[in-house]
């Protein structure tokens, strides 16, 4: 009947033009009950609140929540925006890095009298605490990154079964050596915080380009400005990985399903970012930099190399000991 | 990269492969169920699947099963609704469930018990053995003991203490054979005090509707709720508690515009789908039901014609009614007038109108009272007796209408003949038992503090002792309890402990008993409560699935269940466990001495045809195993809504599903059943009726017959008295009886065959010939406005026992003390005393309870199956949001609700919802195994406790008991409420 | 090919739980994993209204597109998969599943919190067609034998709707037609981004 | 070198370490979503495995390699 077809349509009309819930149970102009236009539906629900939640038996406060759209624009941001930003991050910085050393070169250690002898610049545990936080890096943006780009770089290569099993243990080393790495972060801000604050010098350095485009060098105490910047990034972003991170680790601990989707998101661009940064810091302290892996790696450092880049420490060093300059066991660096 | 893989060669080279799969690992014994059968189920479809059958299952609205496993279809064991249940089995294994689409009730659909009810029979909570209790520890003993020693001791109580020391609780799970023997063991064993869950759930709406017309039970059915126009459900939450019978009442609904009008203290489920709500204060039904009929005789909307011809003293009513203005309806109830005036106007006008209720009206110290006066607002509106009107009591479990019906109660033998020497003597008839050896296993009553002494044969017609107060009959000075020795001995067979009020007396008679024998798939309650050291018993019963036997739903069709697999562990049906009973009793020869016996287990198709032999009276007569066996293998043919076959097929021709009763004559006549019982619109070969002439033909000078109605097709034009040999006799009907028929009922009259009536007539003569002239059997009468034998003829409102209104219990006081079902009932003490102790200020929360949709009844079953458990875990009680505001309760926290009697208490979670009003609390009736505050879960045999335990409401429930049947008060007592 | 969606008419929905248990029966669901479950909204106060709730098994399903190890696959019914043997347990899905469909057998955190499992719409897996490892991966494959999801044939008020999407969008304006009201197929939106016009 | 290597290990003894903290930690849905009214003995183990891990092949037994997939 296209009378009554009317009426419904009309019905319908007036029903979602009612947004708020009416108290009493409402019936219609042509005398049909119709409980519905007092009904909640599913657009006067998303007005009042962007999540439609309600009561549910089951002890899983998270279940009563039915619909949460949400996850779209976490989507949006993870599948669209999160590869394009990722890539550009990494890769831009390793092109950066690359036009730098083909323009750049390596910079060469500069050699003088005090050539050859040997100041130890990072005791065992500082170089233990840097490197188990620097393995733990490693691993965690490899992992890290192979849930961006492991499905389409790694998977069509592997395949998905042996991709599959890769992306497993890298879910465990990424959940498992995030711990050491936090502690790592933690021990090398107890160690270096001191050296770190910046300061005037920090200013002057920054100014000269860290001596990096002239052939200046700018005074520096232990850490130079440029280390400082590397310092407060490890520190920053290692803990803002750690918060966003441990919020994900425990779902529902702190936060509800779209806080974790905030901290997915602002744990992914601190990651690439952190990642570029990293990057390089690993070219200057290796490639880059003649003689700057020493540091690391035996803990000695060449004197002379001493004493271009971090003058004022060195000064401070041979100031504490009457007996000149420390000198190391050997000659030659351990290695 | 990623799909299906489906290539068909590879699936079949698995098949080796998959066989090896099962043996290949360990598994646990749910996984091994499920996958023997899918391994056999599986391999026989892959050679099967046909791509797109997808699409083909939607155009049929069915599914095509390519396995090969066997369907079983029994019936659900829960509710009242009767869904078929259509079982998977492989290797006697029940492997799983498919829709039932070809059942008329359901349809295919379920509700969460009956989708979960495979793991009822898997339960590995199951009681798996007989046990014991010694020292209060649980020990395995064989069943050979257990029987042994239960009814040696059962022996030695009887010659100590009498037959009536011992209680015989049966079961609304029972199937109908099984309530049937239950009855008769009873009556074999020589004792009236025969009950079960009817009861506590609708023994008011049986008293009440059978006093108003003739019979107690639904009128019409679920389907035929898609008839009406208007529905008033009251006291009732079907969404819940019956939520397969919501398909029919919103169908119904959508399809009609039916109003649809929710009148309950609760913002239930069901509520929440009204067109209208209506909230009234607990108790208060008969001020609100005489409001609705105020504006109904006020606006001379009555049915004029419908009560002149049809109904008794409906002015006695209006006397009444008149009382109760709006003014002082709203005083009582709450309920505004203008409100009530559009109700009444829809029930009234916009017909046909259907009245539905549930235990909300019946479990009231005025259950029967309420009842009464939701039968007269349908008779005063004319609706009854036609498509779409009528009372449709929604009854509670499985087959609480036919455990009713098979006579599992303490005032009539089955099928509701009466505890009069006319009905045992038809029994014995049946039972080919001599009168006098019955007689002889009765008691004498000595006489006792002013009461006169009861000879055998009194006893045996005096009505016995309530499931009620049970414990009260054990715990009572012997003096007050009207046998010859108070409780000594409880057989309980499929009763949960917790179901009856006051838990904490319930305990105490418990300890004091000398016997306790629990019988059921798992312990129960009674096994929990740590009352007993020893003499107590849990025999396993397996579940009716796994049994064959009909079950009567709600709407008295009757359904053949097919044992669906063997019984699990070492349980037994009930047929066996009577059977061997009666053996080691001494009388099972006589006991089943027309009942085939195969392997100790009696045949439940001969129990069906004995009781189709007796079942006269309410038309048990003519649904035959055959019968119900044909209309299982036939269900599709069934219409949705009018239930019936199409009259051309071979099998269940014209027949209505399920041959409701009354289903006249043997089962040769083909009768169809009566799908809509009272409607004189049709013949009564095709399941017409007129009201019954059950309580006379005059009174006080009005006739109590008919007057111009009758059935259609009738030979007699106006109404006429109950038919016997006499009356035909009268008519010259006599002649129209065989030879074989005149024998008959010569042989049962003796030297008064004028007496023999349709009821007793062994032959079925008396309802042929009435069927062939048109008639109903049971006469052409009027349905009685006025109950004269009743205690209040027409309904008048009474307070419950502990009123939130002391005000009003002045004008509207409960009735005075009296002795009922040989017990004392001071009901009219206890409010009394309530009102002066100022009870209603220290406990200003009114507490009711209810039904939840994840469990049943005392819910032991429910509560021990994973999938149910799950979804409910924790007993609660639903706290307005300011009451639970006023008193610092948040949502989920643990509270204290108490009880004004016994210094009760219970600890439960807080649900703070505004589904209750302010003032008001609810708690579910499933729950039991914390006993205030103490979790008694180590009690429970091993391996055999309930998943979910918690409070049982009953602790802190209270005093109240209808007159009529011994109803308890569960929906208004008072409580307080704190933060645990 | 049919387009198999779910709808669930809440003018139906008593919230009687059916299709909970019947998931849990035809899956053997274990305790605690629950692929369907009903939600009451405003509950208690006039307008309520429960809808019972699973993987919607949406178009450009955002779990399969967030997922780093693409373990997710759409069959020709559109139905949304996932393999389990792939599946490494991330939560992705998680946070992006609109209708909180994905569970996993462990829950206190992240690192092994197990394969995720969900709503397979009554159709297993990768693995053959009702094979033993199909069932005890995914569950049953109720379409394979050409029968719908047991929660949808089981609802007691025939509330929830399976079947292809515009046959049971057909029913569902049939109704809405037929009693003048309806309260809209919830998550139609935002799964198929697409509602019913009536 | 010695610093790196010790630094290596120690990485992987804290992961190790904290992977056991976290399985420490970890709760199975079945516990989780068991309130005190409930017990559970036998929560099910299909579809996620003997050990709850989703993983339905057992560890250490190669017998069960019933698919066939092509």
């Amino acid at each position: 009947m296209p009378m009554r077809r009317l009426t419904s349509l009309f019905l319908l009309a007036a029903t979602l033009a009612l947004t708020v819930p009416a108290v009493a149970q409402v019936r219609a102009p042509d005398g049909a009950p119709n409980p519905t236009a007092s009904s909640v539906n599913e657009e006067m629900l998303f007005k009042q609140d962007p999540k439609i939640h309600g009561r549910i038996s089951i002890p899983n406060a998270t279940a009563a929540n039915l619909i949460q759209p949400q996850g779209r624009e976490w989507r949006e941001f993870r599948e669209s925006w999160m590869p394009w930003i990722g890539a550009l991050a990494v890769l831009g910085m390793i092109v950066a890095l690359g036009l730098f050393y083909f323009t750049r070169g390596r910079i060469r250690l500069e050699h003088s009298e005090e050539s050859g002898k040997k100041i130890l610049r990072f005791n065992s545990f500082e170089r233990f605490s840097h490197w188990m936080t620097a393995t733990c890096f490693i691993v965690l943006s490899l992992s890290g990154l192979n849930y961006i780009f492991g499905k389409r770089l790694l998977m069509p290569l592997i395949g998905p079964e042996a991709f599959a099993t890769l992306a497993q243990y890298g879910k465990y080393a990424h959940i498992y050596l995030a711990w050491p790495f936090m502690l790592g972060v933690l021990f090398m801000l107890v160690l270096w915080i001191k050296d770190n604050i910046p300061g005037k010098i920090d200013w002057i350095w920054l100014k000269q380009g860290g001596g990096l485009l002239g052939d200046a060098h700018p005074s520096a105490g232990r850490f130079n400005a440029g280390q400082k910047m590397v310092f407060w990034m490890v520190v920053g972003f290692g803990f803002a990985m750690g918060a966003t991170g441990i919020m994900m680790i425990f779902p529902f601990a702190a936060t509800d399903i779209n806080g974790m989707q905030i901290m997915q998101v602002i744990h992914s661009l601190i990651g690439v970012v952190f990642i570029a940064g990293i990057l390089a810091h690993i070219y200057i302290g290796s490639l880059g930099m003649e003689g700057a892996y020493d540091a690391m790696g035996s803990g000695e450092v060449d004197l002379a190399w001493a004493k271009v880049h971090h003058d004022l420490w060195v000064k401070e060093q041979q100031a504490k000991t009457a007996s000149g300059p420390q000198l190391g066991r050997g000659q030659v660096p351990a290695e | 990269m990623l799909t299906k893989r489906r290539s068909g060669v590879a699936a079949r080279g698995s098949h080796q492969a998959l066989a090896a799969g099962l043996t290949a690992h360990t598994l646990d014994r749910r996984g091994f169920l499920r996958k023997s059968g899918l391994a056999a189920g599986g391999l026989a479809a892959l050679g099967t699947v046909r791509l797109g059958a997808v699409r083909q299952a939607q155009a049929a609205g069915a599914s095509a099963d390519p396995a090969q496993a066997v369907i079983r279809k029994n019936i659900c064991t829960h509710c009242s609704v009767g869904c078929t249940v259509t079982a998977e089995v492989v290797n006697g294994v029940w492997v799983g469930q498919e829709p039932s689409w070809a059942s008329p009730i359901n349809r295919g659909a379920h509700c969460a018990k009956g989708a979960a009810i495979r793991e009822l029979v898997h339960s590995d909570r199951r009681l798996r053995y007989p046990m014991k209790i010694v020292n209060g520890e649980w020990q395995r003993i064989s069943w050979d003991q257990a029987i042994t020693e239960i009814t040696d001791k059962l022996q030695a109580i009887r010659n100590k203490s009498g037959a009536d020391s011992v209680y015989w609780l049966g079961s609304a799970k029972f199937t109908n054979e099984a309530s049937y023997l239950f009855r008769k063991l009873g009556a074999f064993w020589g004792t009236n005090n025969v009950d079960h869950q009817a009861r506590i759930c609708h023994s008011t709406t049986v008293a009440g509707v059978a006093n108003t017309w003739g019979y107690g039970a639904q009128t019409n059915s679920y389907n035929d709720i898609r008839n009406a126009k208007t529905m008033i459900i009251l006291g009732g939450n079907p969404a819940e508690a019956h939520p397969i019978s919501m398909q029919h009442v919103l169908s119904g609904k959508e399809i009609n515009r039916a109003n649809m009008i929710v009148i309950d203290p609760r913002f239930t489920r069901t509520a929440a789908h009204a067109t209208e709500y209506v909230r009234i204060r607990s108790g208060t039904d008969i001020p609100v039901i005489w409001g609705i009929l105020w504006h109904v005789f006020q606006n001379g909307w009555e049915d004029k014609d419908f009560i002149k011809s049809r109904v008794y003293a409906m002015d006695d009513v209006r006397k009444e009614v008149a009382k109760w203005t709006p003014d002082e309806v709203e005083r009582v109830s709450g309920v505004p007038g203008e409100q009530l005036k559009r109700v009444a106007e829809l029930f009234a006008k916009e017909k046909p109108a259907t009245l539905i209720w549930c235990m909300g009206a019946t479990q009231h110290t005025v259950g029967t009272a309420n009842v009464r006066a939701l039968c007269i607002l349908c008779l005063a509106t004319g609706n009854v007796g036609k498509p779409g009107t009528g009372a449709n009591i929604f009854r509670g479990h499985t087959n609480v209408q036919g455990a009713t019906d098979l006579g599992l109660d303490v005032t009539t033998l089955p099928l509701y003949y009466g505890l009069v020497e006319g009905g045992w003597k038809h029994w014995a008839r049946v039972w080919e038992v001599e009168y006098d050896w019955l007689q002889s296993r009765f008691d004498e009553v000595p006489a006792s503090a002013g009461r006169k002494a009861r000879s055998r044969k009194e006893n045996m017609e005096t009505p016995g002792l309530t499931s009620t107060r049970w414990f009260d009959a054990v715990s009572l000075p012997a003096d007050q309890v009207d046998q010859r020795t108070p409780l000594k001995a409880m057989m309980v067979f499929g009763h949960g402990g917790n179901t009856v009020t006051r838990m904490p007396e319930a305990v105490k008679g418990m300890a004091e008993l000398e016997l306790l024998v629990v019988a059921d798939p798992h312990p129960t309650t009674f096994a929990a409560m740590d009352a007993r050291r020893d003499n107590t018993y849990l025999l396993p019963i397996c579940t009716s699935l796994e049994m064959d036997g009909s079950r009567t739903a709600s709407n008295r069709s009757i359904q053949w269940g097919e044992q669906i697999v063997k019984p699990a562990f070492e349980s037994k049906n009930d047929y066996e466990v009577i059977y061997r009973m009666a053996v080691k009793l001494g009388f099972a020869d006589k006991m089943f001495k027309n009942v085939k016996v195969v392997d100790g287990v009696p045949v439940a198709e001969d129990l069906l045809r004995e009781i189709n032999r007796g079942g006269w009276s309410t038309g048990y007569c003519g649904q035959s195993p055959e019968r119900l066996k044909a209309h299982m293998k036939n269900q599709h043919k069934f219409d949705l809504v009018t239930l019936r076959a199409p009259k051309d097929d071979p099998e269940v021709g014209g027949d209505y599903y399920g041959l409701p009763w009354p289903c006249w004559g043997k089962p040769e006549l083909k009768h169809p059943g009566t799908h809509i019982l009272y409607n004189t619109s049709l013949h009564v070969k095709e399941g017409g009726s007129t009201f019954r002439a059950r309580f006379g033909t005059e009174r006080n000078g009005q006739t109590l017959l008919a007057e111009d109605s009758f059935s259609k097709g009738s030979d007699l034009t106006d109404g006429y008295p109950e038919f016997t040999f006499g009356v035909f006799r009268k008519l010259g009907w006599d002649k129209d009886l065989t030879a074989d028929e005149l024998a008959t009922i010569q042989r049962i009259g003796g030297n008064n065959p004028d007496a023999v009536s349709w009821a007793t007539d062994l032959s079925g003569g008396i309802q042929r010939v009435c069927l062939d002239h048109g008639v109903i059997p049971f006469g052409n009468g009027k349905a009685r406005a006025n109950a004269w034998n009743l205690p209040d003829p027409v309904p008048v409102h009474r307070e419950p026992v502990y009123s939130p209104r002391p005000d009003l219990v002045a004008k509207y006081p409960t009735r005075p003390d009296e002795r009922q079902f040989r017990m004392p009932n001071v009901g009219f003490s206890v409010q009394k005393a309530a009102v002066d102790r100022g009870v209603a200020k220290q406990f200003p929360i009114i507490l009711s309870s209810g039904r939840l949709v994840e469990y049943e009844g005392g819910g032991e079953e429910t509560r021990s199956n994973p999938w149910l458990a799950e979804l409910q875990q924790d007993m609660f009680v639903e706290v307005n949001t300011a009451d639970a505001a006023e008193r610092g309760i948040k949502d989920g926290q643990f509270v204290w609700v108490y009880g004004p009697e016994n210094t009760a208490k219970a600890k439960v979670k807080a649900l703070v919802t505004d589904r209750v009003a302010k003032g008001v609390a609810w708690m579910p009736f499933h729950f039991s195994g914390w006993y205030q505050g103490k979790d008694m879960r180590e009690h429970y045999p091993k391996g055999a406790d309930p998943v979910v335990l918690g409070e049982s409401v009953n602790t802190v429930t209270t005093y109240g008991f209808d007159p009529v049947t011994g109803m308890q008060e569960t929906k208004v007592t008072l409580c307080q409420i704190s933060a645990a | 090919m049919a387009r198999m969606k779910f709808l669930c008419d809440a003018d139906r929905c008593i919230e009687c739980n059916a299709c909970v248990t019947a998931c849990k029966n035809e899956h053997e669901v274990p305790w605690g994993i629950n692929r369907r479950r009903v939600i009451t909204l405003n509950d208690g106060k006039p307008g309520e209204r429960s809808v019972s709730m699973a993987c919607m098994h949406c178009t450009d399903a955002p779990c399969a597109a967030v997922c780093p190890v693409n373990c997710f696959y759409t069959t020709a019914d559109a139905v949304v998969l996932h393999s389990k043997d792939l599946c490494i347990g991330c939560g992705y899905c998680f946070y992006a599943c609109p209708f909180g469909a994905p569970q996993y057998p462990r829950v206190g955190n992240f690192g092994s919190r197990g394969k995720m499992d969900k709503c397979t719409y009554c159709s297993g897996g990768p693995e053959v067609d009702l094979s033993v490892a199909e069932y005890e991966k995914y569950g049953s494959n109720r379409l394979a034998e050409g029968k719908l999801p047991l929660c949808a044939e089981m609802c007691s008020t025939k509330s929830l709707l399976a079947g292809d999407g515009e046959m049971i969008a057909q029913i569902y304006k049939e109704r809405v037609i037929k009693r003048g009201y309806g309260s809209g197929a919830w998550g139609w939106k935002t799964a198929y981004r697409e509602t019913i016009a009536i | 070198m010695k610093a790196f290597l010790i630094a290596v290990v120690a990485a992987v003894v804290l992961a190790t370490g904290a992977s056991f903290l976290l399985a420490e930690n970890q709760r199975f849905a079945y516990q989780a979503f068991a309130t005190s009214g409930a017990r559970v003995s036998d929560p099910g183990t299909n579809l996620v495995g003997p050990r709850w891990t989703g993983d339905i092949k057992e560890p250490g037994k190669a017998g069960h390699k019933a698919e066939a997939g092509s």
